[in-house]
């Protein structure tokens, strides 16, 4: 029961962080926690070639992808913790440790399941555990992002359950056994109604879609991370968005095996570019880097989207590119929260001249944003290659003019604010704050940049291995 | 062989003793339009003599620069005067593509006057280069201009295409000791007449500017605003000024027997050591300086605003000529 | 027992790993100036490692190699290629980036920039390695990984003096068109890949393209490439990139990361077997266009070091038009035109890499004594700076095509191409009109180099601002000696590259062997020529040697060659002779030129009022910022940030609105359902 | 037979009850009907399909007692602590709220012979009530101004989505059923706190002074 060794560890690394007493030692439980979880993780990825199933707990070759994001992610994230907690002392962190182990226990469960309702019950749960993360920093503004990300992530989650019912509804309309469990429903998938099903998947893709942060429900995103914590900006933009797009595979998967393939992929066409033009047209003169990022995030669930909906190449390069957008995410999220500590501000022109206050940071920043723009030689270039080159190769020309058009117009949008984040001269009051680069708060990103970098550089054999894992189990031809 | 090293020298010679006499026979030409007498036909062959005897007087704010130009810019034109053929025979050196190198030998000529002027820091002599440099914006393009035109006819009377031969199969058809003197074999039209005339005429133009005639400007008056060319060498003397002059009147060789053999008939078949041709193509240039001393005698010197027009109109007949031909 | 294949590989492998890592250790040791020594010996023996083995190469007789890496990715093996023409373009990579760097340890030191100088020359090896790779590249992933790191080092080397807001305002300008230009590059490779079912550069001789996707593909390399060679429209980022970089990144700049640019052209150009004899056209029209916008800009400039970037897009322009008449003569099956063209491009390629790169050090050494941009101001430096004046002399003569230097060369071909696709019968004969272009180019980049050589060195200083200039120190001047000695060596004896271009020409050529150039252009005669024009010009010279006068006046001089020269003061109308103002200045010298073209260049004129009896002192001048850009791109980009701002009302605040945009897609998803697929 | 009578008297009282919530003018009286129609909901599955077991009576049992009684005492006492008004204020009106939900309600009832399964044994008035149930919920959510308004929608909602499920019992584990059920309440409850927690900060109920971040 490898799975629920990997959600047991969370748990308990939970209880012991809602009993520890010390804020200075507490935040040391996570990264234990987080180097745990990644054994477990590594070995539920490649220590079988089949990856064994008990009952409802089974994972699939998309999910073995995200799993391995969403570890890779909180063991870097749990080192900066460290760092980061020890500037915030002033307030206490338990229910911050907490919220964060419920989080990555949930969005685990998310993933190593088959069951519709199961996860959409992990789902849930992530949205309520974290909740409390949004609330951390306690001002007013905070306040009124957690409320927003509540209302709106659950409505979307109202809906997601209500999808998963039609989609069960479909079999029984049709005089069949009603069941969410994805491999019942795959061979079920001929036989139900097409009506309901293709009502199933629009709930679903509105309901996970509010989750995943696709436009236009994307509204919770840049109040939640730009009030969040960077660490938790970054789990979540990174991590949760990634699960909801690892459900999103998996229903679209039940709709294809029903025959309705090109319908959905006409869909998520449109969902994916309407996000990405939503974040185009919000990240032109955005002030914020961190409301700036959670468009950028809207934007890459958009190309996540996207891939999905053009399916063949794009779909591989979708996969890939959930790993390098939630590494760079998370490099991003990082940095600009070491930037927020030392500039005590996250908008421009406050936060300028970044490079010479925080050498390391303001790199890593700009570094990450040259990777999540799509420059070569870092992985998202790879992968949003590969989704361009299925788009072509597939005949939708015209989502390939879009897809680069808006690639520009977001470029513009973030460069303008990037560079003048940390180019120039910081002020005289950012000077004197008390916050520096420690290793800490800068190794586990330049950690994280480098596997971006990597991934940028060459495929290693084990990931490829998935790759092609996936794309086999999603039907794509070689 | 023998008669080629005879026209040789023949050509060296004519190119060497004949410019002062140009701008003698326009003053004469002037002079003889006022109802004066005018200076003597040799008066600058005079001038020169008597400039090289002189002392010259340098400004100290000048660098080698100044005094080197004027000598640089002779023999500049010297060698641009060495690919002209000025007789019915070919020139003392010619090879594929010297016409490039003649236009590009006349620029550097500019170049180092302009220089050796800016040399004295004088805002006289800045005020002419200021004013050669930007004719020459519009005067080089027109220049070239009638080369091509010149290059295209060659070529279509040629009756070959030397752009469908293979390699190597070019055998003169780009130099001016070929395309300047017609065969007798050469398949002339009416149009590739009228184009070399329109050409011609856009030539006299650009002969009138380059050489600092009127109406482009004014060699005579001594009033610094209005001249360009008399005004870069303001401060010139002695064998400064000397060569100057020299280089000025070869300049204005080069180019009347350029539009002398631009106008010669192209089947006219002329032969090296014909007398006659030698005479034909030395009163030609004679008779075309005798037109600028006439055009001098009937008209002012433009406005400064109007003068980009003209060269601009020269540049246009240039480009008419070359479409008629090739349409 | 190294067969000349991996040996070759092996040495550029270690010249672009020794280059990429030269600046390690000037940024580990950044305060001190022995770690920026290591630095720039490192990349220096880079460089020359890459040109030994680049001259191996071209002694071994040039032939094609391809190596693929044992590499996983999802694109194949990543390839490395070197072929003649990949070697001609590689040459001036390492030249300058060797000269640049060395040149740098004077104009950037350590000591005065001990931030940004390990920056600088991190940025520098990185830039040195990629641009090679640009060249290099086999297939596509690696080239577009290369290019965007070229792009992407170009802007840190932009950025080096980020604390002044015009470099940030240059460089983000130049990011834009970098990530335009790599967009359409990505595009255009998407396009190949889905042409050729290859990843694999660069696919040549193809049979004709029966769909339309070659034209796209034409298209969108004429934007990439072009916007990096600063081809018109797509040139607006290049003349404030280059006025705001420190001057031998400018230098790099121009001299060498204009011609990727042209590299990519070249390539694209040669993909069919039988290209439409509309891309012919099309690149010469660009290239006129281009050429004949930058001439004239260039001329209304009183910065002179964006009139040497406008001089170099120009420049550009030329050798678009060379590459349209080659291109022309592979269409129309005319191998001469072909030749002359694609060598006369090769060639003035070459000459641009070695003369403005020379000129952009000269500008730098002149910017790093007076400290100043503009030509107003200054004058009479020859006399402090003797040994830059003459090396900027003869970069001037060599870019506006003086016998007997380099661009006259270059220049010549390419007149004698246009000349030759006049002689051709049918409508292609219409190609030859660009020649007046061409020289009217050329007549204005006299115009514009005249006014730089004589407003800043000769005449009289018109303020003191070059009191203390004096000749810069030898790790800048070698450079500035090497470039211009070179720039006089091919200039007269150019068949030492005959064989070269042919090579080279030959591996481009997508039609079939070319015909040997020297059949064609008479090299020998311009190597006579040449030497009978140095040895006038050395006659001239040791004629006028100076030396005292007998007589008693002061300062009195003669020569063998003009007796008795008396010193006195440059008349003056009987003017106050010592007044330097009064002399022409940027501002009026091409006052005329400007005046002519004004509604192409649309200077602004900045007039004051003078009024009243006794006015005041006043000041009037003329800036000739980019048109493109003041009446084109920024209102654009104003206007459409308006209208962004007005969609940001989308997101007000309100929940209920959010929850309103989820019952409304849900809506209009839910009515997707009754489309039938 | 009687049960399927109770059953559809139950849906038809929880469709009455949503057009109540439209016009309901006060902010208890609406608290008071969101937990009205959850306990009827509740008591549904016991009603019309008869006792399946120990594990869905407790199921109901937990519902019953959360929705019945912790969260409307939770919301209510938000309400009492603080000096906000007590009226809903809405920002489409009462009446023009209760037609449009009727409305909604009409067509679904029209459209009940093609929305719903044939020969499913809870016949045709559980899909009409379910697309009313979510309907008034979405309503009170995108058309009240306070955030409490806006809980009660999402509750609403809920509760509609719960109608819909009680089609798909047979398809859902026992366990699943609880876990969903518990998400639910914890989500409602979390929601709650942060109620509170405004309450507390803001000193007023009002989404208006929820509306500083934006673009």
């Amino acid at each position: 029961m490898i799975y629920l060794a990997a959600i047991f560890v969370c748990l308990v690394g939970g209880a012991a962080a809602l009993v520890t007493r010390s804020d200075k030692s507490r935040p040391l439980i996570l990264p234990v926690v987080g180097a745990v979880h990644f054994a477990l993780a590594i070995n539920i990825i490649w220590g079988s070639p089949v990856a064994p199933s008990y009952g409802i707990l089974h994972i699939d070759p998309p999910g073995k992808i995200v799993l391995l994001v969403v570890s890779l992610l909180f063991l870097a994230i749990s080192f900066y913790a460290v760092g980061y907690l020890r500037y915030r002392l002033s307030r206490s962190n338990r229910v911050l440790c907490f919220c964060m182990l419920m989080l990555l226990g949930a969005m685990t469960l998310v993933i190593c399941t088959d069951h519709l309702g199961v996860m959409w019950i992990a789902m849930e749960a992530t949205t309520l555990s974290s909740a409390p993360l949004v609330y951390f920093n306690r001002t007013r503004l905070s306040l009124e992002a957690t409320w927003k990300f509540l209302l709106i992530c659950s409505v979307g989650i109202a809906m997601a359950l209500l999808g998963s019912f039609l989609i069960a509804y479909s079999a029984l309309i049709r005089g069949l056994t009603p069941s969410m469990s994805i491999p019942s429903l795959i061979q079920q998938a001929p036989h139900l109604d097409i009506v309901w099903l293709r009502a199933g998947f629009v709930f679903l893709l509105v309901g996970y879609g509010t989750k995943m942060g696709l436009a236009p429900m994307h509204t919770w995103k840049p109040d939640t991370y730009g009030e969040a914590p960077g660490m938790v900006g970054a789990f979540m933009s990174g991590g949760l968005t990634s699960c909801a797009f690892l459900l999103l595979i998996r229903v679209q998967r039940i709709l294809a095996a029903g025959g309705q393939g090109p319908w959905t992929r006409h869909l998520l066409i449109f969902m994916g570019l309407l996000s990405m033009l939503f974040a185009a047209v919000f990240m032109l003169g955005q002030r914020d880097i961190k409301r700036l990022l959670a468009y950028s995030s809207v934007e890459h669930m958009g190309i996540l989207a996207l891939g999905l909906g053009i399916g063949g190449i794009a779909l591989i390069g979708a996969l890939l590119h959930v790993i390098n957008n939630g590494l760079t995410k998370g490099v991003l999220f990082l940095s600009a929260g070491n930037i927020h500590r030392a500039y005590e501000s996250k908008s421009i022109p406050e936060v300028s001249g970044a490079i010479r206050r925080l050498p390391v940071s303001g790199t890593l920043f700009l570094l990450g944003f040259i990777a999540i723009t799509g420059s070569p030689p870092f992985g998202p270039f790879v992968s949003e290659f590969m989704i361009l080159n299925g788009s072509i190769a597939r005949g939708h020309y015209f989502a390939a003019v879009a897809f680069l058009l808006l690639l520009f117009i977001i470029f513009l949008g973030m460069g303008r604010t990037v560079l003048t984040a940390v180019h120039g001269r910081p002020s005289v009051a950012a000077r004197h704050t008390p916050y520096q680069d420690n290793i800490w708060t800068a190794a586990p990103i330049v950690a994280t940049l480098l596997l971006v970098l990597i991934i940028g550089l060459f495929i290693p054999a084990p990931l490829a291995n998935v790759l092609q894992q996936a794309g086999t189990y999603m039907g794509v031809k070689p | 062989m023998f008669a080629s090293l005879i026209t040789k020298i023949l050509d060296v010679v004519i190119l060497l003793m004949m410019p002062p006499l140009l701008p003698g026979i326009i003053n004469r030409v002037k002079a003889w339009f006022a109802g004066r007498k005018g200076p003597p036909l040799l008066q600058t062959y005079f001038d020169l003599r008597r400039l090289i005897g002189k002392q010259s007087v340098i400004s100290s704010a000048t660098t080698w620069v100044f005094p080197a130009g004027p000598f640089i810019v002779l023999g500049m034109v010297v060698t641009a005067g060495l690919l002209m053929p000025l007789g019915p025979a070919q020139a003392p050196i010619h090879f594929e593509g010297d016409l490039i190198l003649l236009v590009y030998l006349l620029g550097a000529a500019r170049f180092f006057t302009a220089l050796a002027a800016m040399d004295t820091g004088s805002s006289f002599e800045g005020m002419g280069a200021a004013r050669e440099i930007a004719f020459a914006v519009i005067a080089e393009p027109a220049l070239f201009m009638v080369l091509l035109v010149l290059v295209t006819a060659g070529w279509q009377s040629s009756g070959v295409s030397a752009v469908h031969s293979a390699a190597g199969g070019l055998s003169g058809y780009l130099s001016l000791s070929t395309l300047l003197l017609p065969s007798a074999h050469a398949v002339v039209s009416g149009r590739m007449q009228a184009a070399l005339i329109l050409s011609a005429v856009a030539l006299f133009i650009i002969l009138l500017a380059e050489c600092g005639r009127i109406p482009v400007d004014d060699p005579n008056t001594h009033l610094e605003l209005t001249m360009r060319h008399e005004v870069m060498i303001l401060d010139n003397s002695g064998r400064l000024l000397a060569a100057q002059t020299y280089a000025s009147s070869m300049k204005l060789l080069i180019l009347s027997a350029l539009l002398v053999h631009l106008l010669l008939p192209r089947n006219a078949g002329l032969t090296d050591l014909s007398v006659g041709a030698w005479i034909l193509c030395l009163l030609g240039m004679v008779l075309t300086v005798g037109i600028v001393g006439i055009v001098e005698s009937f008209m002012a010197r433009l406005r400064l605003k109007l003068i980009p027009m003209l060269l601009a109109s020269a540049f246009l007949l240039g480009g008419f000529a070359f479409l008629l031909l090739i349409g | 027992m190294l067969t000349a294949k991996s040996s070759v590989l092996g040495g550029l492998i270690s010249a672009l790993a020794l280059a990429a890592c030269s600046g390690l250790p000037s940024l580990a040791a950044s305060r001190r100036n022995a770690g920026r020594m290591i630095s720039t010996t490192l990349l220096v023996a880079g460089c020359a490692l890459g040109i030994t083995v680049l001259a191996g190469y071209w002694l071994g007789g040039a032939p094609s190699y391809i190596w693929s890496l044992p590499w996983n990715s999802p694109f194949g093996p990543p390839q490395i290629r070197l072929d003649a023409l990949a070697a001609f373009f590689l040459f001036p990579v390492f030249l300058i980036a060797g000269a640049g760097s060395i040149y740098g340890l004077g104009y950037w030191a350590q000591k005065n920039h001990p931030a940004s100088g390990g920056r600088l020359t991190l940025f520098w090896g990185i830039m040195t390695a990629a641009m090679a790779m640009v060249v290099l590249a086999g297939q596509m992933v690696v080239f577009l990984s290369a290019w965007e790191i070229m792009a992407m080092a170009g802007y840190f080397l932009l950025v080096t003096d980020d604390s002044q807001p015009n470099v940030r305002r240059a460089a983000w300008i130049y990011l834009i068109a970098a990530h335009l230009a790599a967009l359409s590059l990505i595009a255009m490779c998407v396009l190949l890949h889905g042409m050729t079912g290859t990843f694999a550069l660069w696919p040549r001789r193809l049979p004709a393209d029966p769909g339309g996707i070659s034209v796209a593909v034409f298209l969108l390399a004429l934007a990439g490439f072009g916007a990096k060679a600063g081809l018109a429209p797509m040139h607006f980022w290049l003349p404030d990139a280059h006025a705001a970089a420190p001057g031998h990144v400018s230098a790099f700049f121009s001299g060498v990361m204009l011609t990727m640019g042209v590299y990519g052209l070249m390539r694209v150009a040669a993909i069919f077997a039988d290209p439409p004899l509309w891309w012919g056209g099309t690149f010469l029209t660009v290239g006129a266009g281009t050429a004949l916008l930058a001439g004239i800009w260039a001329i209304a400039q009183t910065d002179f070091k964006r009139m040497m970037a406008l001089s170099s897009i120009e420049n550009m322009g030329i050798i678009a038009m060379a590459l349209g008449l080659a291109e022309i003569g592979i269409s129309t099956r005319s191998p001469v035109l072909a030749a002359l063209g694609v060598c006369g491009a090769l060639l003035h390629m070459l000459n641009h890499s070695l003369f403005k790169p020379l000129l952009f050090l000269c500008a730098g050494a002149v910017i790093h004594a007076v400290h100043r941009r503009g030509v107003e101001g200054l004058g009479g430096l020859a006399r402090n700076m003797p040994r830059t004046f003459t090396v900027s002399l003869v970069g001037a003569l060599a870019i506006s095509g003086i016998p007997p230097l380099n661009g006259f060369v270059s220049e010549w071909i390419i007149f004698f191409a246009f000349m030759v696709a006049g002689s051709t019968s049918g409508p292609q004969a219409t190609a030859a009109l660009p020649l007046a272009v061409l020289a009217l180019c050329g007549a204005a980049t006299f115009a514009a180099y005249i006014t730089w050589i004589s407003l800043i060195f000769l005449g009289r200083s018109k303020t003191d601002a070059t009191a203390i200039a004096h000749d810069p120190g030898r790790s800048m001047l070698a450079p500035m000696i090497v470039l211009a000695g070179l720039c006089v060596v091919l200039g007269t004896v150019p068949a030492a590259l005959a064989e070269i271009l042919n090579r080279a020409a030959g591996a481009w050529s997508p039609a079939g062997p070319l015909p040997d150039i020297r059949s064609i252009v008479p090299f020998h005669i311009f190597t006579v020529l040449g030497i009978v024009l140095l040895a006038g010009a050395a006659i001239v010279g040791i004629a006028l040697r100076r030396h005292r006068s007998r007589r008693a006046m002061p300062a009195a001089v003669t020569t063998d060659l003009v007796p008795a020269f008396a010193a006195v003061e440059t008349w003056n109308c009987g003017f106050s002779p010592r007044v330097g103002r009064a002399a022409y200045t940027g501002g009026s010298m091409l006052q005329m030129p400007t005046h002519w073209f004004r509604s192409v260049i649309r200077p602004r004129w900045l007039r004051p009022r003078i009024e009243g009896i006794f006015p005041l002192p006043a000041e009037a001048c003329r800036e000739s910022p980019d048109p493109l850009l003041d009446y084109l791109i920024n209102p654009l980009a104003a206007r459409i940030s308006r209208t962004v701002d007005r969609f940001r009302r989308l997101h007000g605040g309100k929940s209920q609105i959010y929850i309103l945009y989820m019952l409304l897609i849900l809506l209009i998803l839910t009515l997707s359902i009754f489309v039938t697929a | 037979m009687i049960s399927m009578y109770i059953l559809n008297a139950v849906l038809v009282l929880v469709i009455l009850l949503n057009m109540y919530a439209l016009g309901a003018g006060r902010m208890s009286s609406l608290v008071r009907t969101a937990a009205m129609q959850g306990v009827l909901l509740a008591l549904l599955p016991e009603i019309a399909l008869g006792s399946r077991g120990l594990m869905p009576f407790a199921v109901t049992a937990i519902t019953l007692g959360v929705k019945g009684m912790l969260i409307p005492w939770l919301l209510l006492r938000a309400l009492r602590n603080t000096n906000v008004k007590k009226e809903v204020e809405p920002l489409i009106g009462f009446m023009p709220s209760i037609l449009l939900g009727a409305l909604v309600t009409g067509t679904a009832l029209t459209l009940s012979g093609i929305l719903s399964a044939p020969r499913h044994p809870l016949g045709l008035m559980v899909m009409p009530t379910a697309i009313s149930t979510l309907f008034t919920g979405f309503l009170l959510l995108t058309a009240r101004v306070k955030a409490v308004t806006q809980a009660i929608g999402f509750l609403i909602l809920e509760n509609g989505i719960y109608v819909f499920g009680l089609l798909l019992l047979a398809a859902v584990p026992a366990l699943v059923e609880l876990g969903i059920l518990l998400d639910v309440f914890v989500g409602i409850f979390v929601i709650s706190i942060i109620l509170h927690h405004i309450n507390r900060t803001f000193d007023s109920m009002d989404t208006r002074s929820l509306a500083a971040l934006k673009e």
